[in-house]
């Protein structure tokens, strides 16, 4: 990300340095290094190695959905399955011991990655559905009640909506909506009109997963604060693309899964401030987050295990840990560079083939994706037509269809980036729309 | 030159004469994609005979969905309903002639499903697709 | 299992057949085949050849708390991580279409395994405390009023009580325990005391984790069917040693983990009869469990997406699918004989040692497992003195705090078995449990 | 032979003479090892000087938490109530002399935490122990 290209909504110096710090992480030392190289790390990631059907290469570009996995993290869940495949915390042999130091250890890797107080503050869950969901069934059932307000987003995915329409719906809360400016970026003018003394939570993307923009978390952690209200950020996109300071950015609790950052399936996590968590009451019930069960009832176990309730996901846990360590060694601000300039180079070169429309914000901060429409061509045909080509895309309303009927479009098609990506893989989306276009074009 | 998007698909997608609505349909009815939230609307009109004088397809969705629908249409002008009723998923397959992956597969079979609903006899009253 | 080993309560011949076909499926097609052996298997399960520590080989005997991986498990999962790393269901590309065939077909042999009526009684989720947790929220939190009781067993595992227990406080339902008989063994004429009219569920192990005895779970669905009541089976230790055939069996819910069964963590079934499943509302929202979604309000997906919000454990999935494949090649009969025949050889030695006390009632069907006692020796310093000697077992209360109530004891140490397990293994727990007497016993 | 449980540990654990409640104890709590449920009461007799006359340690659990329960009250008759505030984790450690794994440093550590309970000024009446 080069220095001049701030967001719009990025005018005060102090925000924009903030946020860069928080995002950034050590963005302030600048690196002397030279730039990252992606085909430096292509080797890690086996799929990339891979041909799609004979003779036609893979070019993923459906990083937003799921990333691939490069070696080290295949490596530590098979370590776990080879090595020390036992149960964690209530054994006293070895294996036992091994798998809850390697468990554990890996909690205590995000708790550091995302500069968290205290190991506590991270709970292990299958992703950042399941974590939001977890705050829903815990904090919301317990916190709100009837005309209390959900402030949300025109542009959640599912995964950020659903459950609090469900909650909406249980306790008689009013849900609301920030809307999008014209350039499609969140128009901070509207949460101000939306956000009131009634907003009980603010709940909102970090990164869009269709737009790609970012959103600027330190604008709204204020606003939320003024408000008196609990901010939760929807951190699946942002993650994986960003450096992020739970501390710095001032969240109260932040979503997110294993699978889009190069980890497992299976796992993500939930961290969530330990004065808040406290306070909330499990939703699963089971063995290890108690520390006494009789007929009549049980007592809760110390966080983070209140919510861990049956054998956790170890061996995704553990990868987890892997993916922290592994994307931890790279200088970050430059990977944050190599996605925004992959977005950059796909808007040059889509803009210019013409037919196609950008949904993606022009010359916005991007964590690396970037949505479009092609005339005449459905997108979930213009996937397939890319699919032979080995180029992998994703078409649809990418589980946010709120945002593509606030847009007045049926479905899109979403090129996504990660760290391994080069320029040529934009080159080739950019030929084989063409051809796709061809394809549709000739009569 | 490609398989999946040849000639006569690109005809029926972007040309149908089938397209559009009848003004009083005999029968009609709407159907989804839940994987995409693509849409059809079906028209038929049927005389004393019980056989499909006209036959439309509306909606917006894939070139397969669009093009399927438009042969199906096509297949059932001049035929009986229960002709209609009989044309089995596969023989929509074989007119289609495409070698399809599992998401395709709904697709392909979205104004088949749609024909088949307009022609249950019990069909609820006619509903706005969720998602059109 | 030999045929004069039944248990006490199994006095119907009928029942005693239909048990036996059920819980061992070909059981009636006797094989002509040599006995299993375990030995020849052995070399499926890297972690059998790792040393405790340097000269010191492991003898795994804590299978109830989680099994060893297989390669060909482990190479499943890996599979998906090296070659087709996708996310499922909503992609158009290769990748997404082998991943989505993938976890699909994993359900499919789940399905087949239990002789289910339709792939979409299979419901993926992180384990069988996530599953019962779900019936819980869903069905529970639907169905159950005021003054409606829960029939559960004295034996139960946390995972079977704690989310009952939950949802008695919040519902005000009453939670009755069928008792133990005197030769603990489940006690049929105190569950025929304990059920009645309110009833609503009967929620009940199939194989205690403590005691290893089999509960006969074809005379509880006759019992709950005439009560009326919806019966839950908590499968976690019956499907890794047992046959379940749930048609056979007439339940409408089982529950089971992926890790106790040469499965991935991480990973869990709920199985439920589809009339049953088809009205219970989803207990987390997300992506893919919907149709459609409007700032207003969403659409449920059909079976079994409603209940699998947001990404799944894909990689995990699969891995549970290859282990049932790997499970599927074995005459399961000898399977469940060999397991029977280590707990008899262990009872046999134990009892002779003298000081040692068996929890385990003797002579039962028993899936693999024995619990004990030694005199002087707390089980947790056995446990420790046992891994010294690469001998890993498990000390505590299994989480099964009340059944360890009712049975006066604080704490318990056991041993599990699984299909790797040989007859030395059982000669050296005997050996290393007088070893470790000597230890406390010298002055 | 044992370096766990060696001949120290096991004196402790089988022939404490530190085992048992005081009759009158001017500082008592109750510490539960949530791992395994494990509990430890420990009995504190101080004087006017703020000097532990007695301690003792009952419950039941390992070895080592018991021995270690038992070295500690022992440690402490004798000393005032303010050393026995500044005995450290690091400290009750060092009188084990074991190798310590995650898991047994809750065991090791349950008679310390108590102890650290009983003197803990605004100590919440005691409540008995959950599990024992
Ligand atoms: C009988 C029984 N039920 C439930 C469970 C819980 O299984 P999980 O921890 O995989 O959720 C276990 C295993 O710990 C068990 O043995
Ligand atoms: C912004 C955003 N939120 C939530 C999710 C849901 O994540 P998961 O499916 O891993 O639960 C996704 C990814 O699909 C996402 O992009
Ligand atoms: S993509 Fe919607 S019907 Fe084909
Ligand atoms: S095992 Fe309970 S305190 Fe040591």
């Amino acid at each position: 990300m080069s220095s001049g290209e701030a967001s719009p909504w990025m005018t005060d110096a102090d925000t924009d340095h903030h946020l860069k710090e928080s995002f950034m992480g050590r963005a302030g030392e600048i690196q002397p290094e030279p730039m990252f190289d992606p085909h430096s790390i292509r080797a890690d990631f086996p799929a990339l190695a891979r041909e799609v059907r004979p003779g036609v290469p893979l070019i993923y570009l459906d990083n937003a959905a799921t990333s691939l996995k490069p070696w080290p993290v295949i490596r530590a869940v098979q370590a776990y399955d080879v090595d020390f495949p036992a149960n964690v915390h209530r054994g006293l042999h070895t294996l036992s011991e091994e798998a809850t130091a390697a468990y554990e250890g890996a909690r205590g890797k995000i708790a550091r990655f995302l500069n968290a107080s205290s190991d506590s503050e991270i709970i292990f869950t299958r992703g950042t559905t399941d974590s939001i969901n977890l705050v829903a069934l815990s904090w919301g059932r317990a916190t709100l009640r009837q005309g209390d307000e959900i402030l949300l987003s025109a542009m959640e995915h599912h995964a950020n909506l659903v459950p609090w329409q469900m909650l909406a719906q249980e306790k008689g809360v009013v849900i609301r909506y920030a809307e999008l400016a014209p350039d499609r970026t969140l128009d901070l003018d509207s949460f101000d009109r939306q956000i009131n003394e009634r907003t009980k939570l603010v709940a909102i993307t970090a990164m869009s997963n269709v737009l790609g923009t970012i959103v600027p978390i330190q604008e709204i952690t204020r606003r939320a604060r003024s408000a008196g209200a609990v901010l939760l950020v929807d951190a699946a996109q942002a993650v994986p693309h960003q450096r992020i300071d739970v501390r710095a950015l001032d969240v109260d609790f932040l979503a997110f899964s294993g699978h889009k950052m190069c980890g497992p399936t299976g796992i993500g996590v939930l961290y969530g401030r330990q004065a808040l968590l406290d306070q909330m009451p499990p939703v699963i019930g089971g063995g290890d987050m108690v520390t006494h069960v009789d007929r009549a009832g049980a007592e809760w176990n110390e966080l983070p295990w209140k919510f861990e309730a049956g054998t956790p996901p170890i061996a995704q846990a553990i990868g987890l840990g892997a993916a922290v360590d592994y994307l931890s060694q790279f200088p970050w601000d430059q990977v944050v560079a190599l996605h925004h300039s992959l977005v950059r180079r796909a808007e040059a070169l889509l803009s210019a083939i013409g037919g196609i429309h950008l949904l993606t914000p022009p010359n916005q901060v991007n964590g690396g994706v970037i949505s479009f429409t092609v005339d005449r061509v459905h997108p979930h045909d213009l996937a397939q037509i890319l699919d032979r080509s080995g180029v992998a895309i994703r078409a649809g309303q990418h589980c946010a269809m709120p945002l593509h009927q606030t847009l007045g479009l049926a479905a899109t098609a979403r090129a996504s980036f990660y760290l391994y990506n080069k320029h040529e893989d934009v080159d080739v989306l950019a030929e084989m729309l063409q051809n796709a276009q061809k394809v549709f074009h000739r009569r | 030159m490609d398989d999946f998007y040849r000639e006569e698909i690109l005809d029926h997608y972007f040309g149908s004469s089938q397209r559009g609505r009848l003004d009083h349909p005999s029968l009609s009815a709407d159907g989804t994609n839940p994987l995409c939230g693509d849409a059809i609307h079906i028209d038929l009109a049927v005389d004393e005979q019980g056989t499909i004088s006209a036959a439309r397809f509306d909606g917006a969705g894939c070139a397969i969905s669009q093009a399927a629908a438009s042969m199906l249409t096509e297949y059932l002008e001049g035929r009986t309903t229960d002709e209609a009723r009989a044309v089995s998923a596969e023989e929509m397959l074989k007119m289609l002639k495409i070698p399809f992956t599992p998401a395709r597969l709904k697709c392909a079979l979205l104004g088949w499903k749609t024909v088949q609903k307009a022609l249950t006899p019990k069909a609820e009253p006619d509903q706005p697709a969720a998602n059109s």
